[in-house]
């Protein structure tokens, strides 16, 4: 369904210099129906970047994108069937306006002919799916909503459309345990309903939640990709451990005692082509033998 | 003992009446101990933390006490306090990344601050504090802006610790910072109390999980009171309020998943602090509500050093 | 133009009921837009109440403040009163005018600029910073003595086309800061186009920073007209209070004694502008939660 | 009359004063003279074939001419020259006064006024079109000069007499064309009483001569030994150092100043009551004859009727300047005023009067809405242009486009930039302006020159901007030209058949009579030119072209205050 | 850094040319004839003498050669710095009058806009934030800036010069002095200067004190200044701070102000008779006078430019968020 080849972004920062910066390196993956994909890496590692370039909301340096076979690109058509949910929910709500005119802009562009009735009643199936009231939530600023409301609302928005693929940006970072299991719930249920996901997140915990497959990101390049039973029960790559060490556990103290190897990743930077380790299950280590 | 809170209430003046972010808060904490101070948004952790180093114009206390080693704080008294600010208390803030002037070099930063407040450089004392937390003594002779966020970061932990004060405040000094970064700086604060650098810590988080590393003792606390008070260990492996045995009921593991086991969270939210109902605050989504929970329930100590607030623990 | 802020917009907790409370409450604001809509009252109602023409020769010349000649008279005899509402009324539509027009092509050029980003901002960005150098009143004097000024209309109309570049960059800053919000891009996944995103999303959310802008433009060009007027190329066809300081000026009032006809012009000018500015300071503590009086 | 407040004095003390002296940098104030009003800009040039822009006195106080022109007795009086005489109908003998040397110590001689008068055989020198009508001069001796002309005009003769500057051969010689017409003459060498000291932005210092011809031959001596002109951009800086008591002389047009002459200021002007001024030239009203309804004569009268000149007079001007007579002649062309001319054709302000004229030529308001139209029923849609800038005829030609609009006659006022109504006025694509382009002079012919001149041209640039043709009128403007300085009667003769023509016509319209504008402050220097008793009748007037006119006379005339 | 100069060059460059262009145009396409307006003036009448006078000079102008000539005859000469001929000064050398003239207008502008620069952002920082200074002084600030600079200029020429006559009126120094080395006359060039810089000053003052105010607020309501307070440095420390960062703004400010500023000296320099580049200017319009409008046009145009580029540089040098690129959108 969606398709990444070799996809590069540079960005050029700094006011008085031309530096450019290599935000996603060569990224290939696929996202296909009804499968959860989670993309993890540090802040900074391009993740977001790549949820924008897929929703068409940046170009693209180099390599391309598809979606369905054909190209992303901006535009009606498209969005009807691939939708984006952003990490801040508070900032997806024009502030000025009221919460639900995220509905009234989809009738308009994509239902205008749908009488207001029926449209108002498909607008309420679609927040019941989500388990919003709609009278406690329609007819509200953004601001007199919670976190996990609007989060649900840009949800039910997404599915009026109907869309496949949900591109979903760290869009619990901001919501407090309990709210935020309740969204990874309701994905969950899309998810068996045919819906392909690409959930963003730094914190593995999430994504092991919910994805099927997991894909690991450094620095704007893949370092490990797989099955996430695979990627996190017997991480190959030195970064993929680091990181799975660093996370705090409840009921576990840090664990020290697993120094990271001094390996290719420290000495190189960790860039090596992706070689398959088991089924699906790529690294990208240059010395993955000595590794295992 | 080095600090006291007694039954402190702050509340904040705003247009539609007074927000009581902490009504009624008494904990005490030990020389040496790290206090993690865990809780939903907005239940008034930040404002505790304010509330010890520097009230906000819009901050007014209304009852209670805070005394720092025998000694009472006058918290409300901005002039007063200032005598204690950084040598006694001090603080590392949440807005760490950009607390330090961007057009200053850190080493003629840390030289003003300190000669400001009377206190000479020691330059062999300041780079070793800094290799403490992995800084090269080249930092100082760069701007902020020049380093990393987390390098910023470290750097107000050891401007902030200077003077080693009994008592150091650290408001979500992680949460922007990605998980290896997480560690090292959680590892240089404990450091920094296993060194002396600072007597004792409130360390203010939303991560559970992290408090659980590096603190002695957990406060949860819930819509500006105390809920649950006790040894790190005990708060995760025993939890007597309700409140907090959800609060770690809905948090995923690394390696659960939606497949395997559902997580639920806790319905409802918090009530609002502008006016809140009487009796237990939770009251309205916990699910073992009755109807003594009507009452304000009192902060009891069920164990030693476990305290719960809370007529049905 | 000095006092404007970069804010970055607010979305706080009920922005705008409290924004209203604090409105009635600033006294800046309410001092500022007091002596404003006085003014502006006095020039709109006044010329209604003066039955002669403003520039009509009377019997008594030179004569000071009377119960007849409330602000007295010229050196002709012109009611100085009538002179003055009308003034006022051109001085308010140069305002509005040169003010309007720069507001709107610095909008246009701002928002531009910083919604697109990319190669039409670099090219935008050179256009302004050519205008902006190039000293605006030079380029006036020299487009005023050649194709001649008629009307306010005009003249505002010239104000408006060089005082631009600067809300231009003002402006461009702020969206730059909104364009990477994300509602913008929900907006975009909704179908919207550039047009409707500037307009339906990203302004909106600076209305109170544009409407800002605008009362700096307004207090501008104000300004600027009262400096062409006084050298001589103001409107030919109008009253303004620009032009009666000049001709109070040229046919040497103060020297002859006649301050009513000299101090009035320049201290309506005075406290139109400052009214603007100390509203403009007012709105900015009633948007700006920092800024508010504690 | 104007009521209103007499401001009082300023309390500001003259500065400088004899404490001064001992400073070499300093001028001392008593024989120093502070003057502005013709100077508008950083002095350019010190050329004096550059009348019109050189620097003030360098014609008049550096260079000389061969005469000066008595304004008050209406006669050449010999200057450089010791006397001058027709020695037969066309040729004119000049003697000049033995002794005089140019300012290098060089001797001045016969061979220089042939020089001078040759440069005008450049086609660019302003005096170019004498040599239309002089055919030669000679050089008979040192002292003798003999002109032969082609045709002996004499009413212009005696103007290029007082007019031409005489410039040292020796220095000028070699200059090309471009030199002599656009030479800036840095260091100018003349014969005159002052030498220029310095310039600088802002005014031009000049430097009495003591070694002047005049001290013995003239006896006469300027008495400032320094004079200062000043460039002040405008009138109200100059009323404020008036009111300052920096200035000594001021030939600014300053509205008001009536008040300031009647109070305690220590400032004087010509009368000390309405018009306080003598009367320098004639403003008019220019209708375009050749475009409609402009062309028909009995329009303009109505027109002429219309205009209520009182009204400019006492509001816009506060009575400094008077109304014109309907000849437009300067009082002091009073006798060439035929008096039967005027009652018989002459016109008056008279709203009345002015509507029968236009009904009766068959304007009329045919849609009712107050205003005539054209004869064949077109609207009249006139505007009147005066130079953006210029206050006091901005004033005025609103005054006349409202009491136009009274009878009946579509005026507006417009001020377009002075150069867009030059290239208007010359290209002829306007309906009326005002003008006063033709100052006193010797003779009337020049004012006539101006109002008759033929034949009209395509572009027409500084007289004759009405466009108004007639040979007779033009024939006797050349007949007038051809008679003799002193037969008065036989001016006088053409003269009133050249106002008849002028009244019946009325090819323009003259309005008043702008004033020679001079007030003068006497707390440095008194005697000043005054109306009343002996004091001196001659112009306190530092313009360009006016020291003949009797402005250098009135320096030798003052006298310091502390004498 | 580089491309950041090379930028800045591009539009300095590209704002010369469109100034020099437009200034160009100027008296090839407005109305009205300059060599017209000269023949005007010089009072001929015969038909020859003015057909010669006017070939003369659209030779000397070169208006008789094809336009694209001129405009690259015109780059040239303006390379060679030969602004032509004045119409109105006759026969000098634009070059020459505008020279003479600039000593006036930079010993005004330069003092009157750093000392204000200077005075208003030191007096705002220190009125920021201390009740009793904020709302009684600063309104004055206010009133001040939205003076119209003539109306205060003629306010005090006429109160402190003709009625107090503590000042005088008019011109560059006194008219009975003769430039000279000496104490008396540098005096005296100060007395003449001190009124018309004191209302450009004192305008200026005001513009620069409120932008300054409203910056120190902003500043001291920043993350550093909270968390120096937290620590419990003294305010003077934070104010100093709040002073410096504030102060980088304000230098692109007087970039952003100098239009303005070369605008206000041109209306006092006429109110006063000052000997500057205003009353040149005024008068260059008032007699038409193109190229000398041209030239002074030019030269403020250039110096405006040079200006922005010395604070350009300045501000890189001192802002060090510059040189590391932070400083998002560039100036
Ligand atoms: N518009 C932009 N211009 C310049 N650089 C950018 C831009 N957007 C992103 N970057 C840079 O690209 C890199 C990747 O950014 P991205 O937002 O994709 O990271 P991320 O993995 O989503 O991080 P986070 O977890 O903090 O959201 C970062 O270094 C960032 O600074
Ligand atoms: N300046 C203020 N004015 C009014 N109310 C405030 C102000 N600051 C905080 N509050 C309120 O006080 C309560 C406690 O806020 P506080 O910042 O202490 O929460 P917190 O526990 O630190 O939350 P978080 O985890 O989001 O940092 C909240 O309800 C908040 O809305
Ligand atoms: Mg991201
Ligand atoms: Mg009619």
């Amino acid at each position: 369904m969606l398709r990444l080849d070799d996809v590069t972004k540079r960005f050029r920062i700094g006011a008085l210099g031309g530096r450019s910066l290599t935000a996603v390196s060569d990224v290939s993956f696929e996202v296909a129906p009804g499968e959860v994909v989670s993309l993890i890496g540090e802040s900074g590692s391009g993740k977001s970047t790549i949820g924008r370039m897929i929703l068409g909301l940046q170009p693209i340096t180099s390599g391309t994108i598809t979606f369905d076979g054909r190209p992303v690109r901006q535009g009606k058509e498209f969005y009807r069937g691939v939708q984006g949910i952003f990490q801040d929910p508070f900032s997806s709500f024009n502030p000025v306006f009221k919460a639900d005119r995220v509905f009234a802009m989809v009738k308009d562009a994509y239902f205008p002919s749908v009488p207001g009735p029926e449209w108002a009643a498909r607008v309420e199936d679609a927040l019941r799916d989500v388990r919003l009231n709609p009278g406690q939530v329609l007819g509200k600023y953004p601001h007199q909503l919670s976190g996990g409301q609007l989060q649900r609302l840009l949800i039910a928005r997404a599915l009026l459309l109907e869309i496949r693929l949900l591109v979903a940006d760290e869009i619990t970072s901001m919501l407090d345990a309990s709210t935020r299991i309740e969204v990874l719930n309701l994905l969950a249920e899309l998810k068996s309903r045919g819906l392909g996901v690409l959930y963003i997140t730094h914190d593995l915990s999430l994504g092991t939640y919910l994805a099927e497959r997991t894909i690991v990101l450094r620095r704007g390049s893949v370092v490990e990709m797989g099955p996430t039973g695979q990627v996190f029960g017997g991480p190959l790559h030195p970064y993929t451990r680091e990181l799975l060490a660093a996370v705090p556990r409840l009921h576990q103290p840090w664990d020290d005692a697993t120094p990271v190897d001094t390996c290719a990743y420290h000495l190189n930077g960790g860039t090596g082509v992706l070689a398959e380790a088991g089924s699906g299950h790529f690294v990208a280590c240059a010395r993955l033998s000595t590794c295992q | 003992m080095s600090l006291q809170v007694s039954d402190l209430r702050v509340h904040y003046r705003t247009l539609k009446g007074d927000v009581r972010a902490l009504d009624g808060v008494s904990f005490d904490l030990a020389d040496g101990e790290i206090l993690g101070l865990v809780g939903e948004s907005g239940c008034g952790k930040s404002t505790l933390g304010k509330a010890l180093i520097r009230m906000d114009g819009r901050m007014r206390r209304t009852g209670g006490t805070v005394a720092l080693d025998g000694e009472e704080l006058p918290i409300d008294d901005d002039r007063r306090m200032n005598d204690f600010r950084f040598r006694r208390v001090s603080l590392i803030p949440q807005y760490a990344m950009s607390a330090l002037n961007p057009t200053r070099k850190i080493r003629r930063l840390v030289a003003e601050l300190l000669r400001s407040r009377g206190a000479a450089v020691d330059p062999a004392e300041l780079e070793s504090r800094m290799a403490h937390v992995g800084l090269p003594p080249a930092v100082l002779d760069r701007y902020p802006i020049e380093l990393s966020g987390g390098m910023r970061q470290r750097m107000v932990m050891v401007i902030s610790t200077l003077l080693d004060p009994s008592l150091l405040i650290a408001d979500e000094v992680t949460s922007a910072l990605d998980v290896s970064t997480q560690k090292a700086v959680a590892r240089a604060l404990l450091g920094f109390r296993d060194s002396g650098y600072v007597k004792s810590m409130i360390f203010i988080t939303h991560d559970l999980a992290l408090t659980h590393h590096i603190a002695d003792t957990i406060m949860v606390m819930y819509a500006g009171r105390l809920a649950e008070k006790a040894p790190a260990d005990v708060i995760v492996k025993a939890p007597r309020h309700p409140y907090t045995r959800l609060l770690l009921d809905s948090l995923p593991e690394v390696g659960v998943r939606y497949a395997d086991r559902r997580l639920d969270g806790i319905a409802g939210s918090p009530p609002s602090l502008l006016d809140p109902p009487a009796g237990c605050r939770f009251r309205d989504r916990c699910p073992l509500a009755g109807e003594e929970c009507g009452e304000d329930p009192p902060v009891t100590e069920l164990a030693p050093d476990h305290h719960v607030a809370c007529w049905k623990a | 133009m000095t006092a404007l802020q970069e804010v970055t917009p607010q979305e706080r907790e009920g922005v705008r009921r409290e924004a209203l409370y604090f409105a009635v409450r600033n006294g800046k604001l309410l001092t500022g837009f007091g002596v404003v809509a006085v003014l502006l009252v006095l020039g709109l109602v006044g010329p209604l109440f003066t039955d002669v023409p403003p520039n009509q020769y009377g019997p008594r010349p030179m004569s000071p403040p009377s119960a007849e000649h409330w602000f007295g008279t010229t050196t002709f005899g012109q009611d100085i009163f009538a002179q003055f509402v009308h003034g006022l009324r051109s001085t308010f539509a140069v305002g509005a005018i040169g003010g309007g027009i720069a507001a709107v092509i610095g909008m246009l050029v701002g928002f531009t600029a910083g919604y697109r980003g990319g190669v039409v901002d670099e090219v935008l960005n050179m256009l302004t910073n050519v205008v902006l150098v190039i000293p605006a009143l030079a380029v006036l004097l020299i487009v005023n003595a050649y194709l001649g000024i008629r009307s306010v209309a005009v003249q505002g109309l010239f104000i408006g086309l060089t005082q631009w570049p600067w809300a231009a960059r003002a402006i461009r800053a702020q969206t730059f800061t909104l364009r990477s919000r994300e509602f913008v891009d929900l907006a975009r996944m909704s179908g919207a186009g550039t047009w409707r995103i500037i307009t339906r999303e990203i302004a909106p959310n600076m209305s109170s920073y544009l409407f800002m802008t605008f009362i700096l433009l307004f207090g501008g060009s104000i300004l600027i007209a009262s400096s062409l007027d006084f050298i001589g190329l103001g409107p030919t066809d109008a009253v303004s209070l620009g032009l009666m300081l000049q001709n109070a000026t040229q046919w040497s009032a103060l020297q002859l004694g006649m301050w009513w006809w000299f101090v009035p012009p320049g201290a309506a000018i005075t406290a139109v502008v400052g009214a603007l500015y100390v509203a403009n300071v007012g709105l900015d503590e009633v948007f700006n939660p920092k800024l508010r009086e504690l | 009359t104007s009521g209103g407040s007499t401001p009082s004095p300023a309390a500001s003390q003259p500065q400088g004063g004899q404490g001064a002296v001992a400073d070499p940098g300093q001028l001392p104030r008593s024989e120093t003279l502070y003057t502005t009003g013709t100077q508008w800009g950083p002095p350019a040039n010190f050329n004096p074939i550059r009348e019109w822009d050189s620097a003030v006195g360098t014609k008049g106080l550096v260079y000389e001419t061969l005469f000066h022109y008595d304004t008050v007795n209406a006669q050449l009086k010999p200057w450089l020259a010791a006397g001058g005489a027709w020695s037969d109908d066309t040729t004119y003998e000049v003697k000049l006064r033995p002794g005089i040397t140019w300012s290098d110590g060089q001797p001045f001689t016969a061979e220089d006024v042939k020089f001078s008068y040759e440069l005008g055989k450049m086609e660019t020198v302003p005096y170019h079109d004498l040599w239309n009508w002089l055919e030669g001069i000679e050089a008979v001796d040192d002292q003798t000069v003999r002109f032969t002309f082609s045709q002996a005009n004499y009413q212009q003769w005696d103007f290029n007499l007082y007019s031409r500057s005489i410039v040292p051969q020796h220095v000028w010689k070699d200059r090309s064309e471009k030199e002599v017409l656009d030479g800036v003459n840095e260091n100018p060498v003349g014969t005159g009483a002052y030498k220029i000291l310095r310039k600088d932005q802002d005014r031009v210092v000049l430097q009495r001569r003591d070694d002047w011809w005049g001290k013995t031959a003239l006896n006469m001596e300027p008495k400032p030994r320094y004079i200062v002109d000043i460039a002040t951009p405008s009138n109200e800086v100059a009323m404020g150092m008036l009111l300052q008591r920096q200035l000594d002389l001021s030939n600014n047009f300053l509205p008001g100043v009536a008040n300031l002459v009647q109070g305690n200021f220590g400032l004087t002007t010509y009368y000390n009551e309405p018009p306080y001024m003598l009367s320098a030239n004639t403003a008019w009203l220019v209708p375009n004859t050749t475009k409609k309804p402009m062309d028909d004569a009995a329009f303009r009268k109505a027109l002429a009727h219309s205009i209520n000149v009182k009204q400019i007079v006492e509001s816009v001007y506060g009575n400094l300047v008077r109304p014109a007579s309907p000849t437009g002649l300067l009082p002091q062309w009073e006798k060439f005023v035929d008096q039967d001319v005027v009652s018989s054709a002459g016109f008056t302000f008279d709203t009345a009067k002015a509507k029968q004229l236009l009904a009766d030529a068959g304007y009329r308001d045919r849609d009712g809405d107050g205003l005539v139209e054209n004869k064949d029923g077109s609207k009249i849609e006139l505007t009147l242009i005066v130079p953006s800038g210029w206050t006091d005829w901005m004033e005025s030609a609103r005054s006349i486009a409202a009491s136009a609009k009274e009878a009946g006659i579509s005026v507006t006022a417009e001020f377009p930039d002075f150069n867009a109504l030059v290239e208007q006025r010359t290209e002829g694509n306007f309906d009326l302006l005002i003008n006063n382009e033709r100052q006193l002079s010797n003779s009337p012919y020049t004012y006539y020159e101006y109002m008759f001149k033929m034949p009209v041209l395509e572009q027409q640039n500084t007289v004759n901007f009405a466009r108004y043709e007639n040979e007779r009128a033009w024939d006797l403007v050349r007949d007038l030209d051809r008679v003799k300085t002193d037969d008065v009667a036989g001016m006088q003769k053409i003269t009133s058949q050249l106002q008849q023509i002028h009244l019946d016509d009325l090819p323009v319209i003259p309005l008043w009579y702008n004033g020679l504008w001079a007030q003068h402050s006497t707390s440095a220097w008194k005697n000043w030119p005054s109306s009343q008793g002996n004091a001196p009748k001659t112009g306190a007037v530092m313009w360009r072209n006016w020291f003949e006119l009797g402005g250098f006379e009135t320096l030798t005339q003052l006298q310091p205050a502390g004498s | 850094m580089r491309r950041y100069f090379r930028r800045k060059l591009l539009v300095y460059g590209l704002t010369f040319f469109v100034a020099v262009t437009v200034n160009w145009m100027i008296p090839r396409f407005m109305p009205g004839d300059p060599v017209a307006s000269m023949v005007a003036r010089a009072n001929m009448t015969q038909p020859q003498a003015v057909a010669a006078m006017r070939a003369y000079y659209n030779d000397l102008f070169g208006f008789d050669q094809p336009l694209w000539q001129q405009y690259l005859s015109f780059w040239g000469a303006l390379l060679r710095g030969d602004f032509g001929l004045s119409i109105w000064l006759f026969p000098t050398p634009v070059g020459t009058v505008i020279a003479d003239a600039v000593p006036y207008t930079l010993a005004l502008v330069v003092p009157s806009v750093l000392l204000s620069w200077v005075v208003g952002n030191w007096f705002g920082a220190y009125a920021a934030r201390r009740r009793v200074l904020d709302n009684t002084v600063l309104p004055i600030g206010y009133i001040l800036t939205a003076t119209p600079y003539m109306w205060l200029a003629v306010l005090l020429a006429w109160g402190l010069g003709v009625v107090a006559g503590l000042f005088p009126v008019a011109g560059g120094y006194s008219f009975s002095m003769q430039p000279t080395w000496s104490w008396a006359f540098l005096l005296d060039l100060l007395h003449h200067w001190a009124l018309p810089f004191l209302s450009l000053f004192l305008v200026a003052l005001g513009g620069w004190a409120i932008g300054m105010r409203n910056m120190i607020i902003y500043e001291l309501e920043s993350d550093y200044a909270n968390y120096l307070s937290a620590l419990g440095a003294p305010s003077r420390l934070i104010r100093r701070y709040a002073f410096r960062n504030a102060v980088l703004p304000q230098i692109t400010g007087l970039a952003l102000q100098l239009g303005v500023i070369v605008a206000g000296a041109l209306v006092t320099e006429i109110v006063f008779a000052y000997p500057g580049l205003g009353s040149l200017i005024l008068k260059a319009i008032q007699n038409s006078d193109f190229f000398l409008l041209q030239g002074t046009f030019l030269f403020i145009v250039l110096g405006v430019l040079i200006a922005n580029f010395i604070i350009d540089i300045v501000y890189v040098v001192v802002d060090p968020r510059t040189r590391a690129g932070m400083a998002g959108a560039d100036a």
